[in-house]
């Protein structure tokens, strides 16, 4: 719905504006510099802001957006339903919106990213082979009520709900933090011992502080741990073998892909509207490509 | 001389007008007609918990529990505000009611058991948290009725009904605090404890007042953000609490109590909100943001304090 | 009179505004080795903004102080007091949780290597009190002490600086006879010693007793300094306060057969017991006693700031259960307290604020302040009692404590009790407004309320009282009438 | 009558035993060694910022830039920490002296301007926080040497270094308290500004002084922390300075100044960690952890004062 004259035309400098859900987040930095790579390519202005995971403060950069006029926002939603407003404000001010990473309720003009059910289910898709199907495992929880926390878990108990012999003995948030993880690790350590068999953090952050804490223990050769994201050192992790698995989510091509897309839309050309990018799951054998990547 | 003093007790007006002058040099969008409505729209929430909180710091006191109650009320409201199912009434009252409870619960712990309000508040901050969770199941909770929708996007003659709340809040605790025997009390018990009850004041009842009033105004902040957002969030209103109190104490109301004002309060809100907005307008790194926030607070109070002793 | 020559204090034209508010307007005095050197003047008139002047707490607009004719207006309170002087402040500054011994040595520690050696703080803290005969346990924290043992410690730890000027900012106003005596005794072996001492009081009687030489302040501006023996007590007050004061105590009012107040066997464990007492409307009941003896204690119970144990209180024959001050205030019972900083104002409020705070809701509709009707009665209420104030919206942390004095009385006034409870009520009050205070009591006895005047100064309460009763460590001794008191009988009956 | 004195003192501790001897009831590897080890290396961050900001809070003042602190030592060390690059001494002393630096900053505002320090300490959080990111360029440092590693999570002869310097700590910070000069002024500037002054006490260089050990403290804790978890995150910290906070409040240390002591804050922070690690123990419900969390908290300072009055 957004009228022909407001199509740029080749040679005007096209500004987008960028909220992203964290700029405290490892990934979240790295998506955010892809865009900055692309956006110096493509020759397009960015102005990027830090919604600091508050949902109110995304739809307020929003607005702001709005009253500067830029010619595509990019929004990287901190919440499914939250961020919603933030989608339907910039549409109804005819401006077109792309949402990068994850999704919101409201459909915005494009959206580039995966879906973290998927993320879930590969995890722990792993855990249940690994397991032959049988076991117990320790769940580690991103802060409560976040939608990445919900999704995961989400995709992670429709797999487990194909083992029965999958049992899930503790699950509890550690805050996306890897010293509340660390700690959390130990407790439970404390109370189940060798009856762990599996860990699941819905991060990596937390599943390298559950993995230093079973270090700790003497105990990590016998427990398999598995998180999501591909951060740095959890690819380093893998590769030495002390995270058993990753769940690889492509910061290059999200963040590249959003402005691309964006810059289609603002010049008027073709776009997909729905640009998925798959999750990989990372495991010793075949983390060496990744890691020159960072 | 009364003058003067009147004039010394605005000294952060004018470094907020001065800054909101360089701003305005700077980035030709911020004095717009609709830049400012967006401010104003983005700091009534803030605004509503600090006026809320300053009751509470000029009796002495301090209220960490506020960014609970905002997502305690607000998923309470949400879960009743689904279409279709009671009228608008319905989980407004059930916002404010929660806040309230938790409010004078707060009151109610602090002037039985002459507990420190920083440690009684910081226990029901995380037992909201809890709560908030408990009563969601840890999922948003959203599909919420139109009607309800409205309060928190909706416009009234043009203005935002954000901003008419703000405006009537702000004037309706104006005149608690100046203008009724609750606010005197209030002055009276921050100023001196011991000889507010010496003269009469039942401190407990005026305690346990101020904290219900937060309560209650943290309440309506959690409906508003709510409806703002469109969903209950469980984990909303994290660290609000820090940002309301910051504003209080920049607009002048003293942390040991008996002094301090709501214009002070008001101000403080626009100054944090001001300089938020202006951050993102200048687009200034997200990092730099940060430093530069922090820098402007303490140098506008810095300022503010110069301004007094020149006075003097 | 000792005969002090040798000059070891100087000050020059010094001047100090606050707020553009001159306090300090050119003033000039000079204090010789062994004298003791009065300074007068109404509350408010300067006095102790020139004490922390010279002890380096504040600093002068202008002017020049010497010491032994070294310029010493630039040091800090450190240098100061390691070098020459020493002060005992008007307000009682101690640290509460802090010991008595570490009280009277803080901010001169003995110790090595900055480790603290308690030990001797303790053991020289208990040599020093010995010597002055005070009888308090150096390990006590300072918050356990009565307002007069924290005053008598002050005066301990100003001695223990062996300083050669120490300055006395009213340091008995908190005192009664007994240890005022030891103060003086104190002062005449310090006075011997070759040290200075600068004497601030509001009481008439101790100046005559201790002072060589009267320097009186008026409204920040020097008037004059005389040898005591060449000033009367009539022309001293006309110095101070501008104008001839007629007699001090006028006739008191006769009793009114109404008995107002009825106090039966009083008991609270540990503080006083079997109390008993009438007043009558129109009376004055002076309570006398030592330090520590009870008297505010009863006053503090019979006003619900404490719990008694056991007894009754009749008020206008009705049987009360006081729980708080709400309820005394509201039976028709007034309290000025001792303690004025902490049981009398509210320092950031003003001075009306402050006037009808335990009666606003005389001056409001349906929660609401009606402002004109607070302005008028707490204005008229601040004249009758001639309230020195720059306004009614003055801030009272601003006032002079005589000021403060008058605006903690005219709140309770306002709330038309039938009996009120004056405990020390002219402390720290200069003697224009202590005449004014006195001939407020008469003209409320006259006006039938009924009066409880604890005080310190016997002078005051025999001036005053129409029956004294006189307390000896938490028990009544006896209750005399004005015609059968006199100073020796109640200090007879006191120290029983 | 001393005696009793001292036992009021410790009522948190009883309070704290008794729990302690709930817990075990319940859960039988609660008393175990192997549980104690973990409790107490998981307590040693937050009681090293909680002994820092004891002295603090005896002044009568605040520091919530502990967890900013915490991120900028943890980052500046860890930069400097990477295998082959500089001796263990560099990133350590880098660390302890960015904490000595932002420290002595807030002590020098507070000092200077006369300020809240609520809301000078307010700024320097927002201010750390932005330094932390733009010095790590918002990426967790990692990949560092051995013997940093070794400080948060070596054990020597069979006790986990973060105990050893915890113990180190806490007998360091009560002997300042209790035995040095510096301490006495601690409390006289906290019990009553004006008697310090008026004693001769320079109480600007005993409030620079709290609020830079506060500061070097945390960025031990911001050392202990990075190497703990083997790598400087921008964002740690956040929130700790609640923690740190409500350990020292907790053990009994007044936030009105004057009063408190190192012990008490010692069993406040063990408080604490006791009750996270036996939620987890014995598997409460998240949600209802943090609800439990803030009941026994309050409920323990309850206890604990009316053990007080009782015994007054
Ligand atoms: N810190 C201050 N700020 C403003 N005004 C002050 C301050 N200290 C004193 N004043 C004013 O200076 C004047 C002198 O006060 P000062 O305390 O020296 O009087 P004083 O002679 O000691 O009175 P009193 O007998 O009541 O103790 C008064 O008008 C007082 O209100
Ligand atoms: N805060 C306190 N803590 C412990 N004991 C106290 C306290 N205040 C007073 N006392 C003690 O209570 C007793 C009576 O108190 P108080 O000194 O008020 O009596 P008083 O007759 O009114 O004497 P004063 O002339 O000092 O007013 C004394 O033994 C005193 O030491
Ligand atoms: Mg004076
Ligand atoms: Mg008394």
């Amino acid at each position: 719905n957004q009228s022909e004259s407001d199509k740029k035309n080749d040679s005007e400098k096209i500004v987008i504006g960028i909220s992203m859900l964290s700029m405290q987040n490892e990934f979240i930095v790295n998506i955010s510099d892809e865009m900055q790579k692309k956006a110096e390519e493509l020759g397009a202005e960015l102005i990027i802001v830090d919604a600091e995971r508050s949902p109110l403060k995304q739809i307020e950069q929003i607005e702001s957006f709005i009253a500067q006029k830029v010619d595509v926002i990019i929004l990287n939603p901190c919440e499914f339903e939250a961020s919603s407003p933030a989608v339907t404000k910039a549409l109804d001010a005819n401006i077109p919106i792309v949402n990068v990473n994850s999704a919101t309720k409201v459909q915005p003009t494009a959206f580039v990213g995966s879906n973290d059910v998927e993320s879930g289910r590969i995890a722990m898709k792993f855990i249940a082979e690994k397991l032959g199907g049988k076991g117990n495992i320790v769940m580690i929880q991103g802060l409560n009520g976040q939608a990445a926390q919900i999704q995961r878990e989400q995709g992670a108990k429709e797999i487990m709900e194909q083992f029965p012999g999958l049992v899930m003995i503790a699950q509890q948030t550690a805050e996306w933090d890897r010293a509340k993880s660390m700690d959390l690790m130990q407790n439970w350590i404390q109370s189940y011992g060798s009856k762990i068999n599996a860990v699941f953090a819905h991060n990596d952050e937390m599943g390298l502080g559950a993995v230093k804490a079973l270090q700790d223990a003497g105990m990590k050769d016998k427990v398999i741990v598995v998180s999501i994201d591909a951060i740095a050192d959890a690819l380093q992790a893998v590769k030495k073998g002390d995270l058993d698995a990753t769940v690889f989510q492509d910061a290059r091509k999200q963040g590249a892909g959003s402005i691309e897309t964006a810059f289609k839309i603002a010049r008027g050309q073709q776009f997909e509207k729905e640009l998925l990018i798959p999750f990989k799951l990372l495991t010793k054998g075949d983390v060496d490509p990744y890691l020159k990547l960072n | 001389m009364h003058y003067i003093n009147k004039l010394r007790q605005y000294g952060i007006l004018i470094v907020f007008s001065i800054i909101c002058l360089i701003i305005s040099f700077i980035s030709p969008q911020f004095l717009t007609v609709s830049n400012w409505t967006i401010i104003i729209t983005q700091v009534s929430i803030n605004a509503i918990l600090a006026f809320g909180v300053t009751f509470v710091i000029i009796t002495g006191g301090i209220d960490l529990s506020l960014g609970s109650i905002v997502a305690v009320a607000g998923v309470s409201a949400a879960m009743l505000a689904h279409p279709d199912s009671y009228p608008l009434l319905v989980p407004v009252f059930a916002g404010l009611f929660a806040g309230l409870l938790i409010g004078a619960f707060n009151g109610f712990i602090i002037t039985k058991s002459k507990i420190a309000p920083f440690i009684v508040t910081l226990g029901t901050m995380t037992i909201g948290r809890g709560l908030a969770l408990i009563l969601s199941n840890g999922r948003p909770v959203s599909n919420l009725s139109d009607s309800f929708v409205f309060i928190g996007s909706g416009k009234i003659l043009g203005i935002p009904v954000l901003i008419i709340i703000l405006i009537i809040m702000f004037i309706l605790c104006s005149v608690i605090l100046n203008k009724t025997i609750l606010g005197r009390y209030v002055y009276a018990v921050g100023g001196n404890e011991q000889a507010a009850r010496a003269s009469g004041i039942n401190v407990s009842q005026v305690k346990i007042a101020v904290y219900s009033i937060s309560g209650l105004l943290a309440g309506l902040a959690g409906i508003l953000l709510t409806s703002r957002i469109t969903t209950g969030q469980p984990n909303a209103g994290a660290g609000f609490e820090l940002d309301a109190i910051a504003a209080v104490v920049i607009g002048g109301t003293s942390t040991t109590g008996g002094k301090g004002s709501m214009t002070g309060t008001l101000i403080g809100v626009l100054l944090i909100g001001v300089i938020n907005n202006s951050l993102d307008l200048l687009n200034v790194t997200s990092y730099y943001q940060q430093v530069v926030m922090g820098i402007i607070i303490i140098g506008a109070v810095v300022l503010d304090s110069l301004n007094h002793k020149s006075n003097s | 009179m000792h005969a002090a020559t040798e000059q070891i204090l100087r000050v020059n034209r010094l001047s100090k505004s606050f707020f553009g508010i001159k306090a300090l307007d050119n003033i000039h005095f000079d204090l010789k080795k062994g004298e003791v050197h009065a300074l007068m003047g109404e509350n408010g008139a300067g006095k102790s903004t020139f004490m922390k002047i010279l002890i380096g707490l504040l600093k002068a607009d202008s002017g020049s102080i010497s010491f032994n004719s070294e310029q010493i207006e630039n040091l800090d309170v450190h240098s100061i007091m390691q070098k020459c002087i020493s002060m005992i402040h008007q307000e009682i500054l101690m640290v509460p949780e802090l010991t008595v011994a570490q009280n009277i040595f803080l901010g001169r520690e003995i110790g090595r290597a900055y480790l603290l050696d308690d030990q001797a703080i303790n053991q020289k803290a208990e040599d020093l009190l010995q010597s002055m005969g005070l009888n308090i346990k150096v390990r006590t924290k300072a918050k356990h002490l009565s307002i007069a043992e924290m005053q008598l410690i002050e005066i301990a730890k100003a001695v223990s600086h062996n300083a050669r000027v120490i300055i006395m900012d009213e340091p008995s106003s908190a005192l009664s006879e007994k240890e005022v005596e030891i103060l003086f005794k104190i002062i005449r072996d310090l006075k011997n010693k070759g040290v200075s001492i600068i004497y601030i009081s509001h009481k008439m009687e101790e100046i005559y007793k201790i002072a060589d030489r009267i320097t009186v302040l008026r409204d920040g501006k020097f008037i004059a300094t005389k040898n005591t023996a060449d000033l009367d007590k009539n022309s001293l007050i006309s110095l101070m306060v501008g104008r001839e004061i007629e007699e001090l105590f006028s006739a008191n009012s006769l009793a009114q057969p109404e008995v107002v107040l009825k106090v039966q066997n009083l008991h609270k464990k540990g503080k006083f017991s079997d109390i008993n007492f009438e007043v009558h409307a129109g009376e004055v009941l002076g309570i006398a006693g030592l330090m520590g003896a009870g008297r505010t204690e009863i006053a503090r119970a019979i006003f619900g700031l404490d719990r008694i144990n056991s007894g009754n209180i009749i008020l206008k024959g009705k049987k009360l259960t006081i729980r708080s001050p709400e309820d005394a205030i509201r039976e028709g019972i007034g309290y000025v307290s001792e303690d004025r900083k902490t049981l009398g104002f509210i320092p950031e409020l003003s001075v009306k604020q402050n006037i009808s705070l335990s009666s606003i809701l005389k001056y409001s509709k349906a929660w609401f302040i009606d402002n004109k009707k607070e302005q008028t009665a707490t204005s008229k209420i601040a004249q009758e009692l001639k309230i020195k104030a720059s306004g009614l919206n003055q801030k009272v942390m601003n006032l002079s404590g005589g000021n403060q004095q008058k605006v903690v009385i005219a709140r309770v006034l306002l709330a038309s009790p039938f009996l009120i409870i004056l405990d020390e009520p002219t402390r720290g009050i200069d003697i224009g407004a202590k005449h004014e205070i006195y001939k407020l009591i008469r003209q409320l006895t006259k006006g039938g309320l009924a009066v409880i005047m604890i005080s310190s100064e016997l002078p005051e309460i025999l001036g005053m009282s129409n029956r004294i009763l006189v307390l000896s460590k938490g028990k009544q001794k006896t209750i005399l009438t004005q015609k059968e008191a006199s100073q020796e009988k109640i200090m007879q009956y006191a120290l029983h």
